[in-house]
């Protein structure tokens, strides 16, 4: 294992120093947690916690400022937070009109933020969550965990966030949430693949001429190993996929997110960005927006993910309102 | 189990836990996330270091800091769940308990209850519920048929492995591998395996203290 | 070689459409070049071109827009663009107050770049250049090409950029760039190598346990091959050599960036950044803005470079004036 | 060279460019950044479109094609000076102009002269100079003792072989090998190396052509 680290043991906790170092104008650290807050706390507004594994940077630190997240959440490598720190990332942040907790659905995220939002509630803070599921790469199922979150949950963070600093109540954020939770898909795919600090060694392994289609953001395997294509072939795959989930019609207006894993020159990114939209202009659909970049990563790992968000007058709004946070500005 | 201590009990799994890090992180790396070895650890070294710093009063409030610190080191799906466990069996010892086969039963029992509720999956979904539920039945039924604490205990961990052997014929539905669908079949459950570990780790506990009375 | 593209003659070309797909907003592109210009041309300023190999993504068509460049020319992977395409991109900003052309300091962007001022010259066109050599891991010397031009140039980019906007003159906006050149120092790493597409394979091959110590940006062999180290020891090594060359002293206002090589998590770079602000912080030199990012690249290099830009009050100003770029947004 | 044309002249190079592509884009990943061979080809491919297209007037116009299509289409440092090369080779010519020996020295002359000039590198900066110089004073000292084309052209081609090899035992000063500092001693200078390919090329087109006649 090669990495620009001092001891595996301490990749997370000097990671989020140096985020601080960086951007004391956007984020702070709670004393002895591995908790992100904005540096500035708004009050009168509904709060936003998110978190998860770490691994993902920007995600989730790289997000909280104006307009997106006001608290992220850092477990260990791909190991979701534990409750405690949740806890005092919701108490940290809650200015009183409630919080609004954002999951990507995975058990240990879905256990751990649930256990927190209870203790939460036991202390009288009003809590609701949403869970994202925006891999199409996995069935959906009622007998099984759903879908996971990957990199769509920056559209919820977005827009979210957006409805959150422009006032709304508790439950109007979460409607809002939910909204683009029904309305955004998104699937990956990797050609190498990432190593967790402590691990030492590979999540996976792929021959020379392999790639691995609907993989997650945790080195976890994705669904079908088979021979690398062209991009224009890779996209066209992980398009169908979306198309085949989300219900698209000429004239309808979306956002696309081609998010790289970590280790994707940006030049790749922009390729398979060239035959998305021109898929979606063979379709009549129409792209408001479009981001391209390492938005949600998996350490070093290569591949990409796409995400499709179908957009209304309110979800457009939102989305393109202002937001600057360490990760993300817009104006 | 009279003579011996929560304490020393802990310290049986830690080393166990310790000795098959590498081995349960990389059952995980085949249908997971490569981390439940990792996980297992931090959450245990973490146990131990709190039971070294003060020896909890008595068999009730340690099982409560043991769950505590394990809800606040492990994260994972496995922190929330091993937690839950280890909180509910707590809640079964009134203050002053002593440790006896039948209470151990019913504490046996709240854990997992409390394994099922947290995680809402049951036997077949290739989780730890695979290695528990069956491990609980075989020391009920050898307490039943008058087994003393080693002998159920080894019952259960006779049992909890088959469980874990069974993982292997079947896909997951709840966790991380469930995403890989009939692409699971063939792999043997992470969680599952920590449980027999444990389990094994306890009856080599129990036999000790067995011996030495 | 495994990258996400379609045929490798044609991930230049693929990758500008891909550009201007996702930012019609900023960018647009010279019919049949590989030029990138602003979509909105501003009149009446100095108008500032850059370019270079392509490869660097973002560098250089993600720093066209508001507060930075005017236009962008892109060569081959790794290989400076041709005269002609250089012409083409300072006929079309030019606004008539001259054109800043903002090289990197290798001997095939100089000739080119040069060839590209004569012919803009011969038509009337006013043209000044600059060349950036920040790059501290090579040796100066007024018998050879002198130092390599590295991440550092985003500095450049930003301050004649927020220059130009503000109405500056050319020789004006000329002066400032050469204030930045004068002020700023580079120095970068690799663990791991890239691979050109049109070549196939790494342009180096490390051992295990080895890194690259003084790496270019285009897999140019760095300085000294030696075992790796921690991130500490990589931050504390590639400082000295700046700290060696650019003379501060306690008191002084900085900028720092910590640029990713391609490949590099966001993660190691924040870990880097902790050290760097660290020893910043023992030696009572200010550091007045940190950015952290993948700023200019070598295709999948893992590796990554750190820059020191030393501040006046002009510079300081004109760093924190607002830009809006597909890259770089600030307000 | 009566009966030869410019378009077959530049055949032969551009065959032995593509065929040496590999080769020398090897070369320039010891010490370079692995492209001289990928520029130098894509340059040619572009000179025989261009010929193949409209075949030029005469001499002097071509070589101003072939250099104008170096210099839009190799980049790069080898594009501006071997484009420079072609371009005051070119000029040496005038219209209506036949090839002698007498002519391509002085073509030859202008043509290093234009590189110097554009690179500022001399002999022993390990570049296409520390072949280009003594490939000139081989050609100039073969003619003056009477010697015929093909023998000039041979003559020349040698002395750049030696001179490549010369690179090999030099540190760079110019170019992107520079960097290297004392590292690039031992490799060879792959610009140097492209212009032994080149003279060779020329070599056997001259020796065809000699045949021919
Ligand atoms: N819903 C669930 N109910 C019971 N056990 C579960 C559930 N989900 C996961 N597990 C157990 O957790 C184990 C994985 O733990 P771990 O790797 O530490 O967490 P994570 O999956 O979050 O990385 C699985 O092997 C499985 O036994
Ligand atoms: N200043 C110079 N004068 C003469 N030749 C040079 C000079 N700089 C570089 N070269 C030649 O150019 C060659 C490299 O060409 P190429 O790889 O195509 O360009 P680049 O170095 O821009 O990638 C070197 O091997 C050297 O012979
Ligand atoms: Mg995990
Ligand atoms: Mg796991
Ligand atoms: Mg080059
Ligand atoms: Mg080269």
């Amino acid at each position: 294992m090669k990495k620009i680290i001092n001891h595996p043991a301490d990749v997370v906790d000097e990671m989020l120093d140096g985020m601080v170092y960086a951007y004391p104008q956007y984020v702070r650290r709670l004393e002895g947690l591995n908790v992100l807050t904005r540096t500035k706390a708004p009050t009168e507004k509904v709060a936003l916690v998110s978190g998860g594994g770490s691994g993902h940077e920007p995600a989730h630190g790289g997000y909280v400022g104006r307009g997106m997240l006001d608290a992220a959440v850092a477990g260990a490598v791909f190991t979701s937070p534990t409750p405690d720190q949740i806890y005092e990332a919701v108490k940290a942040v809650n200015g009183g009109r409630g919080v609004l907790l954002i999951i990507k659905n995975y058990t240990g995220d879905v256990l751990n933020f649930e256990m927190a939002a209870e203790m939460a509630d036991a202390e009288g803070i009003r809590v609701e969550k949403v869970v994202v599921n925006d891999d199409v790469a996995v069935e959906n199922s009622t007998f099984t965990s759903g879908r996971r979150g990957i990199a769509g949950t920056l559209f919820v963070h977005k827009i979210a966030g957006a409805k959150a600093e422009s006032g709304g109540t508790l439950d109007e954020v979460k409607a809002v949430a939910e909204k683009v939770i029904a309305n955004v898909r998104s699937m990956g795919m990797a050609i190498s693949p990432c190593t967790v600090p402590e691990a030492g060694k590979p999540s996976f392994v792929l021959k020379e001429n392999e790639m691995e289609i609907g993989m997650g953001i945790h080195g976890e395997p994705g669904i079908q190993r088979e021979p690398i294509q062209t991009a224009d072939r890779i996209a066209d795959r992980l398009l169908e996929k979306i198309f085949d989930d989300l219900r698209l019609s000429p004239g309808d207006e979306t956002a696309v997110l081609i998010n790289g894993l970590g280790a994707t020159p940006l030049m790749e990114l922009f390729i398979m960005n060239r035959r998305v939209a021109e898929v979606f202009a063979g379709k009549g659909i129409k792209i408001v927006k479009t981001y391209v970049g390492n938005g949600m990563t998996s350490l070093e790992m290569g591949g990409c993910s796409i995400s499709v968000l179908k957009l209304d007058d309110e979800l457009k709004q939102l989305l393109g309102a202002p937001a600057e946070t360490p990760a993300f500005v817009q104006f | 189990m009279m003579k011996g201590s929560l304490k020393s009990a802990m310290e049986e799994i830690a080393s166990a836990i310790k000795a098959n890090k590498d081995y349960l992180t990389d059952l995980d790396r085949e249908i997971g996330d490569a981390d439940h070895g990792i996980n297992m650890a931090r959450g245990f070294d973490a146990v131990m270091a709190k039971l070294n710093s003060a020896e909890p009063a008595d068999l009730s409030s340690g099982l409560r800091q043991v769950a505590l610190t394990l809800i606040s080191t492990v994260g994972g799906a496995s922190g929330p769940l091993y937690g839950t466990a280890f909180l509910r069996a707590g809640k079964t010892v009134r203050q002053g308990d002593m440790l006896n086969p039948k209470l151990a039963l019913s504490m046996f029992r709240a854990a997992v209850d409390g394994v099922e509720e947290r995680g809402k999956a049951e036997e077949g979904d290739k989780t730890m519920v695979d290695a528990l539920e069956p491990a609980y039945r075989a020391f009920e039924d050898t307490l039943k048929s008058g087994g003393d604490f080693p002998e159920c205990l080894e019952a259960a961990r006779d049992a909890a492995k088959k469980g874990v052997e069974y993982t292997k014929t079947i896909p997951a539905k709840k966790g991380r591998a469930s995403y890989l669908g009939e692409r699971s079949i063939g792999h043997q459950d992470p969680g599952a395996t920590s449980v027999w570990i444990i389990l094994n780790a306890l009856l080599q506990y129990a036999q000790k203290i067995h011996k030495e009375q």
